[in-house]
């Protein structure tokens, strides 16, 4: 078992990339040797993440070192600089990794059904996978260009997905404007490391933060970094490719590539925590999160209010959602510099906006999910043309329920457990930016009652008499998301305690994660 | 109007980056190398090849060139995805 | 040591290459000379790191029959070698998009082809 | 579909091309070159043939199924090589020091001998495979579909 443990890391991106290569030649077998394979890989990859995650939580910081004698060997004999690429996982990146296997898996359940009837299923299960391969790329590894790398594979791989119902024009102009955008947002980082590497030779983030003097060139890449993945995550000033593209793209697939956007900014956090870290110039970094955060937050909701197309819908409200975590972490990065105020309120700020991923990573693609089964029954997003679907569509009605509830805040269920602690440590720093924040909840909260009305209640269109319930694996991916929130909103001070504040802490600690590289040499 | 804009934008741009490159860049032939060094002078040893930038390609950094071919799979795999011709099979929807 | 090198042109093309690209896709709105913008965007970037890694009078790093003197550094090849391919693919999905496009509504033009909208 | 010259001038000619990109392919860990410049090499040759005859014809001799399962076996071996060498690390290069590509050149500048380089050369083919399958197959259906032919799936 530990054997297994050691290569973890390794494992969990190479066996969803072995499998994709494998599926265009096991799909002349027939789709259901196709699909098993696909959920059986998945559920495998999620085992390895429980038990990496639990060494992780017991033992801190996992490396692994690829093609060195040892694993863990970082430093070659004799050299102090890391050579060859290093997988460093702490308890932040397998906080996405937990996430990121829990979505995927369910994803590709719902996808079982949900996809039944178009045509090229084989290559879009292997996009799918290689999706889920790039993004675990993306969150565990330690090196700056390998990050790049697997960044482009996740757009890629999207692009294609989003584009997938070819024969509506809509999901192809949807599919180029992300392609676009991840090309010129992926070619800006290349630039900024491009300029890392000028100056100190070396891509490996560890090293970099160790021997980083904050020049004049450590500001510009800086600004690439933040500038490049910032437009990834659907950053107001550039958010209008976010709704076009993610209510094209079939109901999975938006799920995932909401999960995407969580890496891409688990990404601006590694940047400024643990590659810049405190030094820089932290309060100025902070507030300009902290303004675009209420920014995004603010012009998401609004323009949310009035949408017809309930994916659009969607796609705004996850936009503001995205502004909750901005504020919560912007906040924490913006006292980084003075120990007192971190402790006070600073990490509970980081720990809130971190555990709003968690939350926003279960119920945001649950409401997706209904709304992909509300267009797998009824072939239409248009909220004016639904009506009264409620009636025979009973558990799609509760999931939806659940997601609503969550999504805007309400006491019992996990959204309030993280909004609360948003605005209770951001009330400590200013009092306005918690004001604020509150006020787009109930925003939130109206936007959603006015989508379910339309959607659900009323009375029983005539050409949705005969429409069912959706079939068994949609249900049942909804139902692991649904069980998720119920569990997070039951237990908070667990998931708290146990999943949210190590990887607060670890995101905290850049010495930590620096020694983990140097090991332990200052 | 739009075209003075768009040259006023590209000549800031320019100025920035061009001002940023002579003064903050390394001289041009002067890199810092240490990593590099070390490479040269261990691949034909490590990697028992003559040509470095394969054995940097292929060995040393070979995770970014499993990822690479990775890139290439999902390009030609979306782009015949894309191009398929649709039969899309029509049973109740 | 620093007077007598030669002005950093490979970072002026460089520069001068991304500012254009930046230009192009502002700007234009035929879809093909936007992808040929990122496609320049990506080739300043491409060249930006070949030129990081040149060291004066140096030979390529290969050493095979190899003339005396100081080597390249290989790492920003490999990088540079990685950009190009990802460079093709992207490239390659963007222009089956557009020819998709041009299916779909008859024209190239981003605004006129613009279906989405609010 | 070109004229006669041209067609035959070019079934002459990609046998050149295939000897010169199997020639880079082969010599990736000696000279400059390697799987990825190997393989668009041959697959600027597959172009031309294209160009040659249309796409129709060369739909008949380069079959959809048969690239994508080059395409596939060729990243199967290149991941299997990565994962051959698990034992001690994920990427990590076994042949070195074994007869069959592993014999360690002089250090220093040597005239070059092809059995060096441990998997780099066995890789070199892998990723050669897998571009030429895959940057064909691409070209193809690009071609086939602008000109409205059916890409049998």
């Amino acid at each position: 078992m530990d054997k297994l443990l050691t290569y973890s890391p390794i494992l969990i991106i190479a066996i969803p990339l072995a499998v994709a290569f494998l599926i265009p030649l096991i799909s002349r077998a027939g789709g259901k040797a196709r699909n098993a394979l696909v959920i059986a890989s998945l559920a495998f990859v999620e085992f390895l993440v429980i038990i990496l995650a639990r060494d992780i939580y017991l033992n801190g910081i996992h490396i692994y070192t690829l093609g060195a004698i040892a694993p863990d060997l970082a430093l070659p004999g004799g050299v102090m600089v890391p050579i060859r690429i290093i997988l460093e996982v702490d308890a932040m990146s397998i906080f996405m990794g937990i996430i990121w296997a829990t979505v995927s898996l369910t994803a590709a359940i719902y996808s079982l059904s949900h996809m039944a009837r178009e045509t090229g299923q084989t290559r879009f299960y292997t996009l799918s996978l290689l999706m889920v391969a790039g993004c675990f790329g993306m969150i565990f590894t330690g090196d700056l260009f390998n990050l790049f790398v697997f960044l482009e594979i996740t757009s890629i791989s999207g692009a294609a997905l989003i584009a997938f119902r070819t024969r509506f024009a809509d999901a192809v102009e949807g599919g180029f404007k992300y392609i676009v955008i991840s090309a010129v947002a992926g070619l800006m980082f290349l630039f900024g490391v491009g300029l890392l590497y000028a100056q100190y030779n070396s891509l490996n983030i560890g090293f970099l933060a160790s021997v980083m003097q904050y020049s004049m060139l450590d500001k510009i890449a800086l600004t690439l970094f933040l500038m490049s993945l910032t437009i990834k995550t659907g950053m107001v000033p550039l958010h209008m490719w976010y709704p076009d593209s993610y209510s094209v793209a079939p109901a999975n697939i938006t799920a995932m590539l909401v999960i995407t956007s969580h890496a891409c900014m688990y990404a601006v956090f590694r940047v400024c925590f643990s590659l810049y870290g405190i030094t820089l110039g932290v309060a100025a970094l902070g507030w300009i999160v902290v303004i675009i955060g209420l920014l995004t937050m603010f012009v998401g909701v609004t323009m949310a209010v009035f949408q017809t197309d309930v994916m659009r819908f969607m796609s705004y409200h996850a936009i503001s959602q995205m502004g909750y975590m901005w504020l919560g972490v912007g906040v924490g990065l913006a006292v980084l510099g003075n120990p007192e105020a971190l402790a006070t309120y600073g990490r509970d700020a980081i720990g809130g906006g971190i555990f709003h991923i968690l939350n926003h990573a279960m119920y945001k693609p649950l409401l997706f999910l209904t709304a992909g089964a509300l267009y797998h029954r009824t072939a239409t997003r248009d909220l004016n043309k639904m009506g009264g679907l409620g009636h025979n569509m009973k558990f799609t009605l509760i999931l939806y329920i659940i997601g609503t509830l969550s999504i805007a805040g309400i006491p019992p269920l996990n959204g309030f457990a993280s909004k609360f602690l948003i605005y209770e440590s951001v009330y400590q720093f200013n009092p306005v930016l918690a004001v604020v924040a509150m006020l787009v909840s109930i925003i939130t909260l109206a936007s959603f009652t006015k989508a379910f009305q339309s959607a659900f209640t009323g009375p029983q269109l005539p050409e949705y008499k005969d429409v069912k319930e959706v079939p068994k694996p949609m249900l049942i991916g909804m139902g692991i998301l649904a069980a998720g929130i119920i569990f997070t909103s039951i237990f908070p001070g667990l998931v708290l305690e146990h999943i949210v504040y190590p990887a607060t802490d670890a995101l905290i600690n850049q010495a930590a994660y620096v020694n983990g590289i140097m090991g332990g040499i200052p | 109007m739009r075209q003075v804009i768009g040259l006023i934008v590209l000549l800031v741009v320019i100025a920035f980056l061009v001002s940023g490159m002579l003064q903050f860049i390394h001289p041009f032939g002067y890199p810092p190398s240490d990593i590099d060094d070390y490479i040269i002078e261990k691949a034909q040893e490590e990697t028992a090849s003559n040509n470095v930038v394969a054995s940097v390609v292929f060995d040393y950094r070979g995770f970014d060139t499993l990822g690479e071919a990775t890139i290439l799979f999902t390009a030609v795999t979306g782009v015949l995805l894309l191009l398929r011709t649709v039969k899309r099979k029509e049973k109740n929807s | 040591m620093m007077e007598h090198v030669p002005l950093n042109f490979p970072f002026l093309a460089a520069a001068l290459l991304v500012g254009i690209s930046f230009y192009i896709l502002i700007f234009k709105r035929n879809l093909i000379k936007l992808i040929m913008g990122i496609g320049m965007l990506a080739s300043g970037v491409n060249l930006f790191l070949v030129a990081l890694g040149y060291r004066a009078g140096g030979n390529a790093p290969i050493y095979t029959d190899v003339p005396e003197g100081p080597m390249v550094l290989p790492v920003p090849q490999a990088l540079t070698l990685t950009s190009i391919v990802i460079n093709v693919a992207v490239l390659a999905l963007m222009l089956t998009m557009v020819i998709l496009i041009y299916r779909h509504t008859g024209n190239i033009d981003s605004k006129k082809s613009r279906i989405l909208k609010g | 579909m070109l004229s006669k010259i041209v067609r035959t001038a070019a079934n002459q000619l990609i046998l050149f091309i295939l000897i010169f990109g199997l020639y880079v392919i082969a010599h990736g860990h000696l000279t400059p070159g390697g799987g990825f410049q190997g393989g668009a090499v041959i697959v600027s040759g597959v172009v031309m043939l294209l160009v040659a005859f249309s796409s129709k014809e060369l739909k008949k001799s380069l079959r959809e199924r048969t690239l994508s399962v080059m395409e596939s076996s060729g990243a199967l071996i290149f991941i299997g090589l990565a994962f051959a060498g698990i034992g001690i690390a994920f990427f990590y290069n076994f042949l070195v020091g074994t007869p069959i590509f592993g014999r360690i050149p002089v250090t220093g500048p040597n005239p070059g001998d092809i059995w060096t380089g441990g998997v780099i050369p066995l890789m070199n083919f892998a990723v050669g495979l897998k571009v030429v399958a895959g940057l064909s197959a691409v070209v193809l259906a690009m071609a086939l579909f602008s000109s409205g032919e059916e890409i049998e799936e």
